[in-house]
Parts: C-alpha cells; structure tokens; sequence
C-alpha cells in the first residue's frame, strides 16, 4: 500500500463490491441532490442560486469542486441568517461542458425555478454563452470559472461579475516569473478555441515585450490525445521554456507525453493555470513545471485559511481546490452583495457588488480581492509556483510569489469593456 | 379510421392548450418548446428511419445546420425571425439534397456509417472555423426578435415562443402527414418493406431514397432553425453523432411505425433528461442508460407500438 | 418481330460459368417455358432478363430495343416484369397496398406527394380490378405476411400484373405449393395467357405442368441449351431424356 | 521529409491501437451481430481494474489481469442483456441497447473512481526514450506496439489453429450452418464476446499508459474504432486491421501539416472508402444490409 495517500475521495482504492458500488453511487445520488429547505424563517422563501457546471463529461472534476465550495458556503450563510434573513438554496444543474445544455438549464433555473442569481461555468465557452443568457434573461451571474477576457472585456455585461482570473492575468503572472527565472526562447503549445488564443496573444505580446525570441507555436484541436507532433517540432527547437496553454485532459495527455520523451528534464514547462484536480492526476514523474494556481491551500500566515481547508477536508474528504474556492467566495460574495445592496434586485445588487470588497474570512488570501467596478473583474492574487513533484496529495505545489490581480489586469478601457445598465 | 381522427384531435387539442395544463403538471414551457422541437426532428428522421427503412445516424448534421443557418442569417443579414427560420430549414435541406446522392446507394449499417461521416465532417468543420461559425465557443449575438404582424408587435417570450414553434411543428407535421398518404409515401413504405421487390416493379430505390433524406434533412433543418432560436444560440454539440443517436432513440423509443411514435419518444426522453438530470445532477446518465435498455428490451415496438398491439389484440 | 431475343448470352461468377451461349427467342403472346434440374442457371437466366446483375457477354433484345446497358426498374417501365422463386412481397402491407405499390409505379405517380382526389380513385378502382383478375377481393385488406403462402404468391403475380405487362417472368410460381394451390396457379397462368394474350415466360420443375400447358420449352443444363422446342420435340429429345427426363422419373 | 516519417511512425503506433479495438469490435460485430457502442467503455474499464489491481499485485499481473475481468464483464453483460438482441434483424437494437451500456459505465466509473481521472503509472524502465536522436521512441511506445503485435497474432493463432477458434471463423461466415453442425452456438456467442471485450480492455490499459485515464476516455475512441472496422470491412478481421492503421496513419500525417483536420481525416477517409467500395476494403457482401 503505497500511495493510498488520500487521493481526492473516489479515489481512493478499497475493495470493489457490489454493495460499495452501490453505497457509492446511492450517496452521490443523495450528495447530488439539493437538500430541500428545511425549515426556514416561518413562512419566507428562500433565496434561490441556481448553480450550473459541469457534473458529467470532460469538466466534471472541476465543476463538482465549485459546486462543493458553494455548499459550503450556503451552510455557513444560512448558519449566519442568510440573506437579508431569509435562507439560501442553491439548485444546481449539470451542464455536461456543453455550451447548448448550459443555457438551456440556465434558462429553465430563471423560468421554471424562478432563482434569483446564477452562478458557475468551467469552461470559458460556457461562462461566456452563460453570461450572454443571463444578460437577455436580466438576472445575475458569476462566472466562477471560464476565464476568457472578453467576458469582462468585449463581452462585458452590467449582469455579469467574474471572479475567476482572465486570460491576461494568468499570462502576465506566468510570464512575469518564467522571465525572471528561465531563458527568453520560448515555445508555445495552444489549444484552438478562444481560451487558448487569448493566452498566447497575452504570452507572446509580454514576450515580446521582454525581447525574448518567440520560437513557435503548436495550435492543435481541442482534445487532441496524441502531442508527438508537435513535441518533436519544439524538441527540434531546444526551447529554454515550453509554455502550455493546455487545461483538463489535454494538459494531462500532453505531460504524460512530453515526461515519458524526455523533455521535461532538457526544458523548463511553464502553464497559466494550474489546478490540483489535475495534478492528481498525472503519474509522479510527470508532475513537473511551472505555472499559476488561482487559490492555494496551503497559506501559513493567512488567517482563515486553516479553518476553511479543516471543514472543507471534513465535509468533502478532500483538500479545497482552487475551484472549490472560487465556488465558495462566488456563492459568499451573493450574499455580501445583497448585504450592500439591502436587496436581492438584480442592478441594485449589481451596482452594489462594484467595487464590493470580499472580507478576509471570504478572500482567503492576501491582497483582499475585490469586484472592479469598470469591468466587474474580480482581482484576485496569483499563486505562482513550481510543482513539488517529490511530495504527495495534496501537497503537489510549491508557492514562490504571489502577485496581486489588480497589478496584473489590463484596465477596462483596454479590455474594451463598456458596462451600461438598463435604463 | 374513425379511431385515427379521435387520437389526432386529442394531440392536436393537447399540444393547442399546453399553455394552460402544463404548468399544472410542473412544467415550463420552454421545455413544451424543447420537446416540440426534438419531436419535429424526430418525427423527419422517422420518415427516413421508420418509413423508408434507412437507418441514419447522422440527422443531427441537418439539424446542426439548420441552427447555424438561422443564427448566421440572424446575425448578419436580417432581423425577421420568421425569415430566419426559412434560411435555416434551407440550409438543412439543400446539405441533405446535396448529400443524398453520397448516401442513397447505402444500406443498413453501411448507410449509417455514411451518414455518420457526413454528420461528423459537418461537426468539424463548425467546431474548427472559428471566425464564422465561433468555433468550440458556438454562435451566439443573436437572438429572437419580435414578431411584427401588420396590426400588432408580438414578443417571443416563453408562451409565444411555444406557439411559435407549434406553428411550424405543425406545418411539419401536416407535410409529413400527408405525405405518408400519398403515393411519394407509399413508394417509401414500399421501400422499407422489400427493396427488392420496390425495385423489380419500376421504383427506382435510390432516387426516392435521396428524396427521402432530402426531406427528412429540410424537417430537421426546420426543427433546427427554432433550436437555435429557442437558445439564441448554437454549437457544435448540435451536430454531433451523439445528438444524431438521440434523435434515433426518440423515434424507436416512442414508436418507429407510428407517425406520433417520435413525439411520444421526444416527450419522454427530453422530459426525463431534464427531470431527471434536475435531481440527480450526477448520476442521471445512468437513468438515460437504463431507459435505453428497458426501452429497447422489453419495447422494442415503441410505447405506440405496445397500445397499437393491445388494440389489434383486444 | 420477336418479343424477346437472346443471342450468345454468357454469365461468369468468377470461374464459375453460370450460362454458356444461351440462345433464346420468344414471339408475343406465348406462354413458354424454361426447365432443367438444380443449378442449371435458369434463376441466372431470369436475372439476366429482368437486369438483376449484367451479362458477362452476349446481346439481349425486348421490344426491339437492346436491354443489356439498362437498370432493372427502367426494363419494368419496358415491359419486362417479374417474380422471384422466393416470394417477394411487402410483408407487413395489406394486399390493397401491395398491389397499389404496383399501380402507382405503372400510373407513373409513385413520386406524387399531393394526389388529387381523382387519381386516387383512379388507382384504387384499377387495384380493385386487379385484385378481381386474380381472385384476391376477398382477402384484400389483410396483411399479406398472415396469408396463405399460396395466397402470396398471387399477391405477388398480381403485382407483378399491375404494371401491364409485355413480358411476365414467372420464376417458379408453384414452389411450395400445395396441390390445390398449384391448380389455382395454374388456372390463373392458363387464364391470363388465353384471355389476355399475356406473354409469359416462366421457369418450372412440375414437368406435368409445364408439358400440358407452355407452347414452347427451353432446356438447361449445366448453363448451355441442351434442347429446344415444343413439347413434343423436347419429350422426343434423346439428350433430354438422358440428361433430365430420365433423372426425374 | 524526416518529419514526415516520425509522424507517420507515430500514426501508425496511434493506428495499431486503433487496430487493436478494431479487431475486439469486428469479432463481435460479426459473429454477435451486435454493433457493440459500449465497446469504449469495455476499454475503460479494464484500464480501470488495471489500474485499481496494480498496487497490490504489480503492472505486469494486472496488465492482464484488467482485460480478463473486462472480458469476464462481457460474458455477464452477453449473458444478460446482449443475448436478448440476437433475434433481431434490426441492427438498430442492439446499437440502442449498449449506447445505453456505456452511458451506465460512464456513469458507474465516475462514480467509483472519481471525474477527474487516475494517475496510472508505467513500470519506470519503459517510461523513458530509448534514443536521443528519436527520443519519440519510448520504451513504453515500443512495447505498446510488440504488445498489440502479439496480441493480433495470438488471436489469429487462436483463430486458425485452435479447435474453438476454426468455429468462431465458421460462425462469422455461416452461422446457421454451424449450429446445424451441432456446435453450441450460444457458447460461441459468448465467449467471443468476452474476448472481444477482453481485447478493448487490453487495449485500455495500453492506453491508460499515454493518455489520461478517465471516465470518458472511451468516448473519443469508440467513433474512430467503427471508423476502423468499417473501412477495413466488416465480417474481415484482418480488413480491421488495416482500417486501424489506415486511419491512425492518416491522422499521424495530417497532424504533421494541418492539425485542425486531424480528427475530420478518419471521416473522410471512411466517407470515400465507402463511395468508392461500397463494403469497405476487405468486407463481405450482405452483412448489416
């Protein structure tokens, strides 16, 4: 028994029997299922989050990880009085990463269950149609995840508040230490569709910028499982660093290619976001690189912290990653919103959460993050940082800097964000 | 016959006044729209699937089309969405006419394959253009517009939206209808029951193959155009061999030889599927997963096929 | 003018030479016939004939015109229909249905998808003369898989009736048949053939039947014309009755 | 020029894992009359069950030991739900039936093992390249190829030489006539579904070792294996085979030169596979028709 060392909870190995197959599937069956309210002040409706994200398919990992943070959440809200004294209920959709199904439910939460704000998103194309559904339906909506610039750029709209990172952000924080600590002939590795394309834009204008020497890039299909191709191209290369601008499956595919060629040990790997869901993933000797985390769980002299990952560990029989942060701060931040606004109307709350502060118990990390007013971004810290591959779940990170969102972000006027209300 | 003219009256009755009961049943009716919309696809495909005997697992490209059609004609050409539905069941028309000839020489497994790499080219390329069809992201920017009659302006919320897609449904319908009641639809029927015997009286198997396909594919076009509407937005995902495979268990589950097989199936299986992924957002592939197998085990006629049986029987 | 003509016809399955040189010729308003013992090739005879697969070589003419080049539903709208050994019907269709697939495709509207009223009762009124011709008024409105297989096989001549044809290829049309069955059949071929002048050209094994009733007999055997004639000439034929007669007695 | 030929090399390792599911699914198609769609999800589970068994019994035991269980799995599902179809001539039963099967399976692995996915490790003496020069050369790619190398040719040893094996030939070209002969035909039935589950497993865990081991690995496979078996023809194992290198080939080139079209090749090349040879390369006239 060697690495039953608390892999993420379906992980972990025991006996397969009948009757745990069966537990299993019946307790996530139950887990799955949003508690009813039970007794909330006399008579009062809940306020209801409808939360969409991906339970099934590629994302799936990612999305249940919101969703857990946001439960946390409610029950800490609820315990606390809810919100403006009524309780929190969050009915949560699965959107299999599919663009279609993801409007589909978002619609059907407004319409049939009448919620009074959404939430959640992994991937950027699905926040984004979101934030497009939202904006037509009136209603509130943060993008927990999905990082794409022009949702809080081009595409910004008075409805949406994202809390996760942009593109940029990530690029910039990525960029900023590759820079300092490796050489400046880099090779890129893109995914074609928008997430992969605003990072390289991103990356290889702040290398230009650094008068490093762009010495190519792979663009290949979104989930793509072969990377020989193009590992033999930037092999031929000799890159100092390799950045990969891969996410889920494919980041997974990709190192385990690049490991098992040998290339990990002639070139520094460099990746604008890095999660520990995946981490977990990868067989230890692939486990290398550089890259951004967007919440660590391991910050000693952050108050709160350690509370926050004890219950988390607790309840979930995990460690909090990133997205169950991003989940938690994203259902919190409805509430401290509708605090500020003495209202759950949507533009009052709107205007109220511009600029909204998340208090340190909430932000979990220094800087305190807050929503900008001019393109509804919130700016979080970066964790930069190297993959430990010598240690063990969880501790599969290394953190060398954190930098402070609002140093990073573009201005909204560069983002191209223009936010108008309606009248 | 006289049976037949009581169970349209009842579906037409009960699809006319849908506003009125669902909601009573816990309902909403953008899913009586969702399901109006899958049965319309559906009930195309059976007309190749169930009438024609042509097992075709790549309807989803038609109907794919048909929503990129009305998004992109939407997005840069006009602002009357009726206009914009006809666009888009064009286009999924004229790509099946101009498929056909590919795929009218096939049969069983072979024409599904084929329609399989038609679908799926379709699905790559919408997934791979970004610049003109948004790529992975899908097409949205577009939405559905009011409808301007000469005396009055209509929004398409959620209820007229629904009788704006049984308008058309309808229209689909009643084309389908009457063309199984022709001799187009007997040539067809013809076809699926003994190609051999088709061929060695005249009928030239192939051509009304392709005029079979071509007309499923303008239906799925049609259906298609009031998906994208019905999201004001479109992907990929639409054309995938998946969606392609759900339609054809639509059309099995609820019936293959029945006209009303299709929107029974699409009621069930759209209704499940949103039921049922409410409550388990996990697991609810398993129900799908099941509903397949009881389906296909114990009702390999269809639910109609089942009610049509007790009735010969009683 | 010859309604049928075949010259130097030959037909390969790979090495396998199914006919050989095949002559034949046949004058409208015959009833002939075609024997010879299992895997002689008169099946392959009658596919060739009707276009199911092409000639390796050799010349055929229907009507005056050479066939050879043209697809099996075009030689239907020709004139050249037929049946097959195993019946070829619409299995889960009523016999009105079957036999209006037949009509439809002979009324040249099989592709009409808004009849008018007045066609349709144009067809339905020329199914229900078919349907008396043959003896089916009956039975027409049940579905044909629940018949009597004598009952099929008239559906299936019935059809092959509906689209009024010069040249009715009849392949074995009492296989399986019961004795009352088989008189039926024959009546229906001796009725069609007189009455109608109906030009028929069918493939038998029942020598009784095909000796009492064809104008004219082609034996195969081994895939080459082994006689030709009348009934008497070809019963007189030492190489018949050596090859065939003899066997099947 | 030399780029060309690497990528070709690697399309054809990609090709003969293609093969390798080709031929499990062509065994069942032909001889089970069933178009098995939960052939992937065969795969993933024996990858899983490697994967599982591997701490406790090692890589090299459960490199086996997965593929039998899946193959075991076969047998309960033939016995259970896939029987039940054969009396149908509908393909489209059978097709419905295991959609339905792998759906569960998704939902069952993810269940058990987690969404995210496993970090399946390789013995380390494969997982490095043998050569700098053609460093895309690894130990691990080697013995994926040896491996799948054997096991086609185990199988068609299997096929030829052993008494069983002559009758599943028998079977895949006359069944009826087999089963006159007094051969137990639902045994036959059987257990060539178990080994054709039993070879997607195998190629599972080969897989497991380059890509992410996840529950929906089997999806992105499951298309390209039909893809394969059509081409190559169906009713002819070895025409998949040749369908699986064929395509896996096509697609190692196009991602050399135009990688947006690397998974749309497959379907192209099926599309006029099937337009110029109605049967695909190798296949037999009136199966599925």
């Amino acid at each position: 028994m060697t690495d039953s060392d608390g892999l993420p909870a379906g992980a972990a190995k025991r006996p397969i029997t009948r009757r745990s197959v069966l537990a299993s599937s019946l307790a996530a069956g139950v887990a799955a299922t949003v508690s009813p309210p039970i007794i909330s002040a006399l008579g009062e409706a809940p306020v209801k989050l409808g939360w969409i994200d991906p339970f099934t398919g590629t994302y799936a990992a990612l999305g249940t990880s919101q969703l857990n943070g946001a439960k946390m959440a409610m029950a800490e809200i609820n315990k606390k009085g809810g919100i403006l004294g009524r309780q929190l209920q969050i009915i949560a959709e699965d959107s299999a990463a599919n663009v279609g199904q993801a409007t589909e439910k978002l619609n059907k939460l407004v319409d049939q269950d009448k919620v009074d704000f959404t939430a959640g998103g992994v991937s950027s194309a699905e926040a984004a149609a979101m934030s497009h559904a939202a904006n037509l339906k009136s209603m509130l909506y943060i993008a927990v995840g999905g990082h794409v610039d022009t949702i809080t750029g081009t595409d910004c709209h008075w409805n949406t508040f994202k809390l996760c990172s942009d593109t940029w952000m990530l690029s910039e924080a990525l960029c900023a230490t590759l820079l300092k600590k490796f050489g400046k002939r880099w090779y890129f590795c893109t995914p074609d569709y928008a997430w992969g394309h605003f990072l390289y834009k991103g990356a290889s204008e702040i290398l230009a910028q650094a008068k490093g020497t762009n010495l190519g890039n792979a663009v290949l299909p979104l989930g793509a499982t072969d990377f020989t191709s193009a590992l033999i191209k930037v092999q031929q290369a000799k890159p100092d660093v390799f950045v990969v601008f891969q996410s889920g499956d494919d980041f997974v595919n990709l190192m385990k290619q690049a490991t098992q060629f040998g290339m990990t040990k002639t070139m520094a790997f460099g990746s604008p976001l890095l999660e520990l869901e995946p981490l977990a993933a990868l067989p230890v000797e692939a486990r290398t690189g550089w890259g951004v985390m967007e919440w660590w769980w391991d910050q000693p002299n952050q108050p709160h912290v350690k509370e926050f990952v004890a219950s988390y560990r607790k309840l979930y029989k995990a460690t909090p990653s990133g997205r169950s942060w991003l989940g938690y701060a994203a259902a919190h931040s409805f509430a401290l919103g509708a605090a500020r606004a003495k209202s759950i109307q949507a533009a009052k709350m709107a205007h109220a959460m511009e600029g909204m502060k998340l208090p340190p118990e909430v932000a979990l990390e220094p800087d305190g993050p807050y929503y900008r007013a001019g393109d509804h971004q919130c700016m979080i810290t970066e964790f930069v940082g190297e993959v430990n591959q010598k240690g063990k779940y969880p501790n599969l990170f290394t953190v060398s800097e954190e930098l402070g969102g609002a140093k990073l972000a573009k201005s909204p006027a560069e983002k191209g964000c223009k936010l108008s209300y309606p009248a | 016959m006289s049976r037949r003219v009581y169970v349209n009256g009842a579906v037409w009755l009960l699809l006319l006044t849908a506003a009125w009961w669902l909601p009573l049943i816990g309902g909403y009716m953008a899913l009586a729209s969702r399901v109006l919309v899958y049965a319309l696809a559906a009930m195309g495909l059976n007309l190749l699937l169930g009438f024609t005997g042509c097992m075709s697992f790549g309807e989803a490209a038609y109907f794919g089309l048909g929503g990129y059609g009305t998004g992109l004609f939407l997005t840069h050409l006009t602002h009357s969405t009726v206009l914009a539905v006809v666009a888009g069941t064009i286009v999924g028309g004229i790509a099946a006419f101009i498929f056909g000839p590919l795929v009218m020489r096939r049969r069983g497994i072979y024409f599904a394959m084929i329609t399989v790499a038609i679908g799926q080219i379709f699905y790559f390329i919408a997934e791979r253009w970004n610049s003109f069809t948004g790529g992975e992201d899908g097409l949205s920017g577009f939405s559905r517009q009011p409808l301007h009659f000469g005396f009055a302006t209509v929004p398409l919320n959620a209820v007229a939206f629904y009788y704006f897609v049984l308008f058309f449904f309808a229209i689909g319908a009643g084309v389908i209808a009457l063309l199984l009641h022709s001799p187009l639809g007997h040539t067809f029927v013809a076809i699926r029951e003994n190609r051999r015997r088709a061929q060695f009286l005249g009928i030239h198997v192939e051509r009304y193959v392709w005029a079979s396909f071509a007309i499923a594919g303008l239906i799925a076009g049609l259906a298609g155009a009031l998906n994208a509407l019905q999201n004001n937005f479109i992907s990929p995902i639409n054309l995938y061999w998946v969606e392609s495979g759900n339609l054809v268990i639509m059309a099995v589950l609820g019936g293959m030889r029945s006209f009303w097989g299709p929107l029974v199936g699409a009621i069930i299986f759209v209704g499940i599927q949103d039921y049922v992924s409410s409550y388990f957002p996990n697991n609810w592939e398993t129900f799908i997963g099941g509903l397949f197998i009881i389906a296909v085990m114990f009702f390999p006629n269809g639910i109609l096929g089942i009610i049509r049986q007790r009735a010969k029987a009683a | 003018m010859s309604l049928l003509r075949l010259t130097d016809v030959s037909r390969a399955f790979g090495k396998l030479l199914a006919l050989q040189h095949v002559e034949l010729e046949m004058e409208e308003g015959k009833l002939y016939a075609v024997i010879g013992p299992n895997g002689a090739g008169k099946t392959t005879l009658f596919n060739l004939i009707s276009g199911f697969f092409p000639a390796t070589s050799g010349e055929i003419w229907f009507d005056g015109m050479r066939i050879n080049r043209i697809d099996a539903a075009r030689r239907v709208a020709l004139g050249l229909v037929r049946t097959f050994q195993i019946t070829e019907i619409f299995p889960e269709l009523t016999v009105f249905e079957n036999v209006r697939i037949g009509v439809e495709a002979e009324a040249r509207c099989s592709a009409r998808p808004w009849p008018s009223r007045g066609l349709l009762r144009q067809i339905g009124d020329r199914v229900d003369e078919l349907l008396d011709t043959t003896g089916l008024t009956a039975q027409a409105g049940r579905t044909v898989s629940e018949l009597a297989h004598g009952d099929q096989r008239v559906v299936e001549v019935t059809m092959a009736l509906s689209r009024r044809p010069k040249l009715l290829l009849l392949d074995e049309p009492t296989a399986g048949m019961g004795q009352e069955e088989t008189a039926h059949m024959v009546t229906l071929i001796r009725d069609l053939h007189a009455r109608q002048r109906q030009s028929i050209l069918f493939i038998e094994h029942d020598m009784d039947l095909v000796f009492g009733i064809a104008d004219r007999i082609t034996v195969l055997n081994y895939g080459k014309v082994l006689a030709a004639g009348t009934p008497q000439e070809v019963a007189a034929d030492p190489l018949v009755q050596a090859a065939y007669l003899g066997e099947a007695a | 020029m030399e780029l060309l030929l690497f990528d070709g090399f690697n399309g054809l390792i990609q090709g003969a894992f293609y093969a390798l599911m080709a031929l499990g699914l062509s065994l069942i198609i032909s001889l089970n009359s069933v178009i098995n769609f939960a052939h992937g999800g065969f795969m993933v589970v024996g990858a899983y069950l490697a994967f599982t068994l591997a701490p406790y019994i090692g890589f090299w035991p459960a490199l086996f030991a997965g593929p039998i269980l899946a193959g075991i799995l076969g047998i309960l599902v033939e016995r259970t739900l896939v029987r039940s179809m054969y009396g149908r001539s509908d393909p489209i039963y059978s097709l419905l039936l295991t959609f339905g099967f792998a759906l569960i399976i998704e939902d069952v692995v993810r269940t058990i093992w987690g969404a995210q996915g496993v970090p399946f490790e390789i013995p380390a003496a494969l997982g490095s390249p043998v050569s700098t020069t053609y460093f895309f050369l690894t130990g691990y790619r080697l013995f994926v190829i040896a491996a799948i190398g054997l096991a086609t040719i185990a199988l068609f040893a299997f096929l030829r030489l052993s008494r069983f094996g002559i009758r599943i030939r028998a079977g895949i070209l006359d069944l009826e006539t087999v089963s006159a002969l007094g051969v137990n035909v639902y045994l036959l039935r059987s257990v060539n579904f178990a080994i054709g589950t039993l070879l997607a497993g195998f190629a599972g865990v080969l897989a497991a070792g380059v890509l992410q081991l996840a529950p929906t690995m089997g999806d992105d496979v499951i298309m390209a294996t039909f893809v394969a078996v059509v081409v190559g023809g169906i009713g002819s194992l070895f025409g998949s085979v040749l369908g699986g290198l064929l395509i896996g080939l096509a697609a190692g080139i196009t991602t050399a030169y135009y990688p947006a079209a690397s998974d749309v090749v497959i379907y192209v090349i099926m599309a006029v596979v099937l337009i110029v040879r109605p049967r695909g390369l190798l296949g037999q006239e009136g199966l599925f028709e």
